[in-house]
Order: C-alpha cells, then structure tokens, then sequence
C-alpha cells in the first residue's frame, strides 16, 4: 500500500466544479471512498450522491483521511490549509498554475508535520490492488499487476498505463508527481515507499527535462532500491530557456536536460525507452532476468 | 515574467536595494544633460548584452543621443530595442555576484554569492560559489547575510550594506513571488558604496493575478508563440518543418522525441491541453498553418479530450480553413474507434499505434522532401 | 501596552476595518459641528466603562460641548480621562464578538467569534463562543472566516465584508505583535454595514523596539508604578502595608504569598532582578518609602545578586536616607555569610530562613500595630 | 537522562558578553562540553579557554548538539535560526524580553523540527547526574539525586532546589522552563520525559500564577504519571491584571490563578506547599509511602 489503500476515505474540495463533480463520480465508480464534497454555499446538497458540506470541519464526522483540491489557482493554498490545518494527511492537488511560492511553502509545512501533498499539477494516485484511486487517471486502462508507475506527466502516463495492460501485465500503484517546478513528492520519496511494499516487482519512472530528480533518484536507485526499474524521458529535442507545457519542464542555465538524466540513469542500471511503447519490452526483459 | 533591467531596478529602489541614477528612454532626444559620463544601456530580455555591443558610455548629451540612437536601431539576438537605459557611471573598484532562486530539489529558496561577479555565474567554478539556503517557513534570517558576507570578504560598513541589500532582495524575492532575483554585478565603488549595477528579475507568471503592478513583457516570446498566447494555446515555436499537435505536455514532448528519432525536426509544441472541445482542436490548425510546416501530425491519446473530439475538430479545420498539407493522426484512449470511423469517412488514415505513426509520417516527409528537391 | 479605543481605532483604518466616522478631543472646544447625532466615549484603559457612564450621546454641537466638559472631568476607575472620542452615531440592527488573541497551551493565535457582542466575553456562556486557532507558521488563511462567519449566521454580503475584517484583524495582530485585538460590539448596522464600534488592542512591550509608531500609555499605572518604571524596577503597588524587597520574579511572589500566609498584607511587588548591583539595592529603599509602608522585609536568596552586596546596599541605604522603619532581612545563597556579618556590624539580624524571618515580620508588625492603635 | 547528558555539546551564542563569559566558565567548571562560542568578528580568540567563532556554520566541525543564546532580545530570533538551521536540536535561550510573537514562531518551528527550547527567559536546565548544565543556575546547590525539579521561576528555584539539597536529599534533573508566556516546554512535556527516566524518583513542580500548564499537568498526572510529585504555585496573594514580574505571571480574565492550580494539583494527588521550605518535608512524607 502507497500512501492511501481501500479504507482511505476521500473528501473533494471544488466538488461542484466541472473537474470536481465530474471526477469524484469516476472515482466512486472506480471504489473510491468519496465520503464527502465541500463547496461553500452548498451544504445539504449532494453531488452524484456525495452529500456536499460548506467547509472541511464539517466533514470531520466523516473522518475523512484525505482531499482532493480542484479549486482556482489563486484558492488552491486557503483551500489546502483547511484541510491540513484539520488534520487531512494525504492531500492531492489538481488545480494547475498555482503559484510556486505557495507550492514552496504547501510542501515544506505538510512535510514536516509528515502529511503527503500529490501535486500541484499532476494526475494523482490511483492503487490499483486496492481498488482505490484519487484523481483523474481514466479508470478502464489499469489492470492489477506488479508494476509500479511513477511519472511527472499526465497523457503520457496514461499512455505508458495502457500499454503495460496492453502487453497483458498490469500496474500495482500508479502516480502522477505533477508538472511543476515544486511538487510534493519525488521519485524519491515514491521510491522509498515502494522499496519494501509487497505488491510492487518493478517501477516505471516518467520523467521529463528540468529539475535533477530524476537524476537524483538514480543515485538512490544504485546504492538503495533492488527493485527493476525501467524509465523514459520525454524533451530530448527541447531547446534550452522554453518551458514545453509543464512550468517545471524547463532547461535552465544548461542543467535538467534528457542527456544527463539518461546518462544517470544508465549508470544506476535503469534501461530507459526511446518510446513510450517499448516500456512494456524493456520491463518483460527485466522481469525475465 | 521575466523583467527588464529598468524594471527589475525600479523593484530594487523600492526594497532599498541601491541602484546608480538614471532614467529609461524610448527615443534618442529623451536623453538629459544631467548625468554625464553615462552608461547607455540596451534593455532587453535575452543575456549577453555587452558582447553583442548593447552597452555603451557617453561623456555629453549630444553623444548620448547618438548612442541612443544606435542602440534603438539595434536588434539583438532576436529582440529588438525599444527601451535604453542611461545611468550614471559608477567607479568600481570590485565586482561582486548575489542571487536569490528556487532550489527544486531542496524546494526551497537559494542564495548564491561570489567574488567572481560581472562574468555568467554557470562559467564561475563552483568552489567560488558560497551558497545558502533560505527556510520556506521561517523566511531569510540576517545571519544569512553575516555569514555570506565572511565569504566574500566583506567588513564593517560594507559588511552592514550587504546585510541590508540582502535583506531587501529576499523581501523582493518573497514578496513578488519571484523566481529569480540576481543582481550581477553587485558593484564596491571606490567611494565604499555597495550598488547593483544590473538586475535580472524573473516573477512566477502564475503569480500574477496578485501582482497586478508587474508589467507584463512579451518581447522573448516570438510573434508566433504571442499569437498563441492571445488564443491561449501551450505553444513553443521551434525551427523544424513538421507541425505537431498533442495532448499532455508529457505526451507532446514524447511526440516531437519520436520524430527526432528518425531525423525529424518539429516546427513546433503545442499542447491542446485537457479540455474536450471540439473549437479547441479545430483552431488549432491554423495556428500550426501561420507557421508554415511541410506536415502536420496529431498524436492524440484520448482522456479528458476523446478521441472522436478530436477527430471531429480535424475534420472541421479541414474543411474551414482548406488545410491542404498532409496530415497524419494517431488516435488511442477513449472513443478511439469512433474517432477513427470519422475519420475515415472523411478520408483521413488514423493509426492505431505512435510509432508507426512516426513511420508514416517520416514517410511522406521523404517523399514530399524529395518532390521539392 | 494597552491602546486607547482611538489609538485602536488608528490601527484599524490601516488595515482596512470599518470604524465610525470621529475624531479624538482633549478639550470640549474641540467639538466640530459635522456629525450628530454622536457617541461621546470616554477614552480610558480600564473596562467597564459604560456602566460607569463614561458613554454619552449628543445631537448637537452645544450638547457635545458640555457633554464632554462633563466627561473630562471624570475619573473612571481611578483613571482620569484625557481623552474623548467624538463619533457619528451607528445604527445598530446587531452586536457580534470578535478577537484574537494567544492560546498560551496550544501556543498559537486564538479567533473567537461570538454572536452575544455589547457584553463582557466572560459573561458570554462558553457553548456561544465560536474558537479556531491560527497555524504561527502559516499564518492566517480565509477559511477561518468562511467556517466563523457560517458559525455566526453570516451570509451574502456581511460574510464577505467579515472575511475582510477579520484578514485586517489577523495582519493587524502579527504585524503589530498584539497580544489581543478585539472588537466588541462588532456592529451589523441596519444599512448592512459591518462596523467595528469599539476597540481593545494591546501591543506587546516586549516589541516596541520594532514599533516606534505605537504611542506608549502608562495611564493604567499607579503614580508609583510610573515611577518605578522610569528607575527600572520590577515594582507593582499592592494595597497592604508591608514593603517587600526580593530577587528574582518567583521568589517575590513567594515572599508576597508568605506574608499573607499571616495575615499580613504586602505594599507592593519588587523584584531586584539579575544583577549584582550595590546601587540598585541602595535605591529601591527610597522607591518603597514613598509607599510609605509601616515596615520594609527584604527576602534575597543569593545567585547573581550575591548576598554581601544586598547588605552593603541595606547599610547605605539606611545611612543615605535615614530610613526609620523596622527592616526585616533575610539572606541565603551565595555569600550569605559575609553578608550576615556586614548587617550583624550595623546593627541589623540577619534571618537564615525564611518561614522564621516571615514570623519576625509578624510579630515587629502586631507590635506597631498595637503601638499605634 | 532528559534532553542532554555529559557528551552533549554546547555552544554559547553571545559567548563575549556579560552573562556569555561569566556563565560559560561556570559550565565548564560544572562539566559541561562547551565546544565553542559565537560572537561576531571575534573569530580566532577565546573565552574561558572557549575558542570563539564568527558563526555557526563554523563550529559545525566540532558537532555541537546544543547551544546557550544570550544576545539581546531583538537578536534572538536571528540567533535561535541560525542554530536551528544548522541542525542543532537543544536551544537554550537565556534572555528575557523577548517578543511574544517571536516566541510562538520559534517554538512552534522546533516542535515541528524536533527540536527542544528551553526558556526564553529561564534559568536553563542541569542534569545533575550527568554533571552537565545548560544556562545560569548556581553550580553550587546540587546534590546527585533523584528528586526532578520543574520550574516556571528561577532564584525561587535555587532557594528550593538547596532547601532539597539541605535536608540530604539531592536532585536528578532541574529545568526552568521560563518566565514568558510563550516558552518552549510546558510542565507535561517534561514529566513524559521523566515518567520512564530512571534516575528520577519523585518530582516538584514550581508554577506560578498565569497560563493552564499547570492544569494540564494535573491532569497528565492524574492519568498517567506514577511518581510522586509534589508542587509549590508562586502567587496566590496576586491581584488581577497586574504582571507580577515574570510576563508570563498575569491573571487575566479570571483565568490562570493559585486558586485553580493548587485545586487542580491537590486532586492529582500532588501535595503544594504553603512555603517553599516545606517541599523537603512533602518529599519526604512522599517517598517514605
């Protein structure tokens, strides 16, 4: 289990809005938990059955184990600090373009008082073997399996989803980092947590330009983490200076190219794609061996 | 956002960083006769300025005007002038480097700070950058300032401006919700007086909406990706020939790797982003036509956005807008065979699978390449 | 540092929270002729002031004038009133609670919010006051507001303006480092405005070093603590007859307690403090004289303040200004010896424990007591 | 062994002032690993033997652990950051003055960091046993023992602590909390640290009026602390509003008096006593049960 498991109940905060009523009833299709929405001015309401309340303290009868933020940008750090001020230890954050100092300052606080953020900006957790996902990954391309799927991307991610089940394996926890430059987790983190979980045989890292942590990761990868671990990289052919989509795919002062990240890879062992769709080849190679 | 150093000075004024006297001009006859010699100054977004001539000093009026005149005829690395700055020159006696920026990996702020200032800080070895890092929660504490100033150093009076400079820039830092704040050189004049002689300041974009006084400049972006950016498309202009549509960041990145791959180049990123709008898709095109490409390719996994979406949108723009260079389509994800049976009534292939579309992309980019040679 | 109602008021414009149209006066002249009808409220730093009918009302110039020649000769609760502040009458339609202050056990910033405002907190039944408390490491967020204001029956345009005043409210409190920011009543008026009719703030002393701004108010000291405080003592005026000299806060407190063990009733609190200083115990004679106390007990466990000391300044001080009342002296600690023998040589017995010099004190105290009766 | 032990290592930031100088000598006499001091643009000389540094960052070679602030009262927030930033977990902050608010973030962020703040504005803390001290008491008052003294006062906790010493009982740890409303360590926090400590046999706390601590621990030893304790609570003859030296010694609003506190303490089943001379007596009447 990685961060959230069958019982891990799931408040949505934003959940009239077109993300947040939308996704909430895939996530109650897919065996979410969902136990509640909060949107201001709308207690007593339901939405696809989730009865909405006004604010997170009155979801607290519910004992809600964790949130998901689909609020406007500027709303995003209010909306979090309700729920963290209230006890909420898994927080995943949909909303994109929240300003990274408040991401900056979101991460450091939650880290320390040992609450996980997913996100800014990306796609969230979906923990197929337990049936329970918070986010917005589409619900038909997992298929319980062993394979661990860590990425900073959303599409790509779901691509990379899809041709694992495809190739007739399937995922254990799949999660989405988030685009920008500060995002709550690292592969790291993600990492370490999957070190010693039983369900996870091998990990599929998705990174992308700017940033090290992906070269940060092959250096846990070497010296820690025994798992197979096969990665790709997108933005190769990325200028330096251009932010291609996610503000934190950025290469800046000649540092966070695909070069270096696959170079450091390489060197922990981790073979790494030219495609998206050769993952599922490189991964049945490792898992023979 | 990244800011003008006229603009990034105007900040530094207002957190008491100091910066030389001076005013920013649009036109050659703005020039006063008041502070001579200067330094006249081309004010642009790119780096590397004073190599490509964009830094100049004039003793009088008349041959600051000249100057000025020049300058503003000056296009450099793209970007053409519009603004000078002229300042009064100041007597250095040592150039310094300080800089405030976001660590990722740390996701906290940091400070960094040489002795080596006035060359580009990425060709300074590292044992001579002295760096620290700022406690997102607590905010800067002064000792940051006492301990940097050790390295560089720095004593007594010149010591205590450092301090106070310092402080300013991590105010400007926090309070505009900056990226970057860097101010190289930071000048010791002969008269003992710390100065910032430049500033290069970078605000979040997404920071904006609460900073409703930082100017908004688009001179680094080009004329193509501003026209996107009016239509609120994730457009980044590249110099290949093969025009690209996507969806997913991530995924668009992957698309133009894969034409790379087998010696392709795109012409352009362009993200549709997470949206199922059938106007979204079909305004795309043209877009992707103002930038000439030889082909188009639309590499779509279906999500949020389905794939009959975007079939129909193709179908649209092509009809509207008359696109008459090739187009090749990968549809996958959700409605993937309606959006293939769309396409198909209306002639148009769709793969089943991304590198076969990259096959057949490079395919028909060969064969038209050949047709013109 | 309590502020007066006006001084909070001050604050409060800055930070954006409603208050009435006024102005303070000193002097009943000083009543314009634009806002009747007006509240005259007395300005002290003691509560209970309405009851003491320190509020009045007025429709015009004339009866302000005298109204407030009447208030300005008052004194309330032992304080004289300087001040009136001279305001446009509100509409009351109803009367809320509002403040921050700290939560000294959970050691953060504590919002309560009440529906019952126009009476003393403390009165309000505890099920009626609403609590959040704000992170000191993030500080305040709007949804603190938003969960009150529903707690309050708040809605539509009242719950916005309240999520204004209280984001006043919490930068008013962190950037002055009050130790109480209240407002009570907090007025809806019946043109659906929100108003902060009164004002309590207090400013921490210990921060006045970074607020030169925040005027400094000693009325709600007795003549002799104002005293005290410009010789630097620790000194509080009680209302018995006993002078108390110790060192060190607790211990004061302790010797305090000890007395009224025995019926006895100290005449004020004063703590020597850390310092080993002749002069400082030689003048803090002088300071409880004018007290005029029947007897004076000086309890010393000797640290920093090292016993021999105290008795060389209990010597002098009896020299210097020929005190002639009873002097009970304690002494332990570092020292004790030495400073025994230095009283022993003046005529003065020198206890080694304190329960036995309380019963002296007891005994010497029934003795002038019956000498004068 | 509570908070430090003989191997702990101190520095002494504001080592060339008054009380720096003076008090650092006493804790090398008492024991005390004092490692280095700080004071700025004293680089290169010594005090009491004490090599003297620019900054913290330069002592970190000699792995300090904890450090003794005394620098005027604007400073120590700067001071307390400094040490904090550079991994020191045991912060002893000496001065009083200090503004409130600065308190409250100072110890709001070590709690969170895991570190410990004793004071500000407290006597500091002597493990008796381990012949180690941070801070300002008297060396010469204490006897190994097993008696734990916590305090909110200072010269009323010498005069205690001797009259144990005096009456041929000794003492394990002493620690003065502080006299500010706002400091690191409340009553409770202390007594779970000694509740399975083995050196400590009986406890006295030494309150005074202002705040709930002492409340709470009544109620902390009502339910879970074993050992007996005995209390004396300074101010019962304090008028309301009125600051009784220390700023965290006030009555306000009805709240924080003797009164309650003595109340609270008697049905825990810890005996106060009328005079702080009659602690001896309670501890022996205590410990002979």
């Amino acid at each position: 289990m990685v961060y959230i498991n069958k019982e891990t109940r799931v408040i949505v905060q934003g959940i009239t809005g077109h993300q947040g009523s939308f996704h909430s009833n895939e996530m109650l299709k897919f065996g979410t938990k969902v136990v509640a929405g909060i949107s201001p001015g709308k207690a007593g309401t339901k939405v696809n059955g989730i009865p909405v309340f006004d604010n997170v303290e009155e979801t607290l009868h519910l004992e809600p184990d964790a949130t998901m933020i689909s609020v406007p940008a500027p709303y995003v750090k209010d909306a979090f600090y309700e729920a963290l001020d209230h006890g909420i230890r898994v927080i995943y954050i949909l909303t994109e373009h929240v300003p990274v100092h408040d991401s900056m300052e979101m991460v450091n606080d939650a880290r320390l008082k040992n609450a996980v953020v997913i996100g800014p900006n990306g796609p969230g957790i979906t923990v197929v073997h337990e049936g329970t996902k918070i986010g917005i990954m589409p619900n038909h391309i997992f298929r319980k399996g062993n394979v661990a799927v860590i990425s900073r991307s959303g599409t790509l991610t779901y691509e990379i989803v899809k041709s694992i089940t495809d190739a007739g394996m399937g995922e254990s926890t799949v999660i989405g980092l988030g685009g920008d430059a500060i995002v709550g987790l690292s592969f790291m983190d993600v990492l370490k947590e999957l070190r010693k979980e039983r369900q996870t045989r091998a990990v599929v890292l998705v990174g992308e330009i700017g940033g090290t942590a992906e070269e940060e990761a092959a250096e846990y990868i070497k010296s820690e983490f025994k798992k197979p671990v096969v990665a790709y990289i997108a933005g190769r052919s990325a200028p330096p200076g251009k932010r291609m989509g996610h503000a934190g795919a950025i290469i800046t002062r000649g540092k966070g190219t695909a070069e270096s990240k696959i170079k450091a890879l390489n060197s922990a062992g981790v073979d790494v794609a030219d495609y998206p769709q050769d993952i599922p080849v490189l991964l049945q190679k490792k898992l023979k061996k | 956002m990244n800011l003008y150093e006229f603009q990034g000075k105007e900040l530094f004024r207002k957190f008491g960083i100091p910066v030389p006297d001076g005013y920013v001009i649009k036109a050659p006859e703005e020039v006063r006769d008041d502070i001579f010699p200067a330094a006249l100054k081309a004010q642009v977004l790119v780096g590397g300025r004073g190599k490509a001539g964009g830094i100049k000093f004039a003793n009088s009026r008349e041959e600051a005007i000249n100057m000025a005149r020049d300058l503003l005829s000056q296009t450099i690395k793209g970007s053409k002038v519009k603004y000078v700055l002229v300042e009064r020159k100041i007597n250095i006696d040592k150039e310094l480097y300080i800089s405030i920026t976001i660590d990722r990996s740390k996701r906290r702020p940091l400070v960094m700070a040489s002795t080596e200032g006035g060359v580009e800080i990425e060709s300074v070895e590292e044992s001579k950058i002295h760096m620290k890092w700022i406690d997102p929660m607590h905010g800067y504490s002064p000792y940051i300032a006492k301990i940097l100033a050790k390295k560089l150093n720095l004593t007594g009076d010149i010591a205590k401006q450092f301090s106070e400079l310092l402080s300013g820039m991590s105010r400007l830092f926090e309070e505009y919700d900056a990226e970057l704040v860097e101010i190289n050189p930071l000048v010791i004049t002969k008269e003992g007086k710390l100065i910032a002689a430049d500033s290069k300041v970078i605000i979040d974009t997404d920071s904006l909406f609460r900073h409703r006084d930082v100017p908004v400049n688009l001179d680094d972006l080009t004329e193509l990706e501003r026209y996107a950016k009016e239509k609120d498309y994730s457009f980044v202009e590249l110099d290949g020939d093969i025009g690209v549509i996507a969806n997913g960041a991530g995924l668009t990145m992957a698309t133009l790797d894969s034409l790379l791959l087998h010696g392709l180049k795109p012409r352009n990123f362009l993200d549709l982003g997470g949206t199922d709008s059938v106007d979204i898709v079909k305004n795309a095109f043209p877009l992707i036509m103002k930038a000439n490409p030889k082909m188009i390719f639309v590499n779509i996994f279906g999500g949020v956005t389905k794939c009959d979406t975007v079939a129909n949108g193709i179908v649209l723009a092509k009809k509207e807008f008359g696109i008459d260079k090739p187009i090749v389509v990968r549809l996958n994800g959700v409605h993937e065979e309606e959006g293939r049976q769309i396409l198909k009534e209306n002639g148009i292939e769709a793969f089943a699978n991304m590198p076969e579309a990259v096959k057949k992309v490079a395919e028909i980019y060969s064969r038209i390449s050949k047709g013109v040679s």
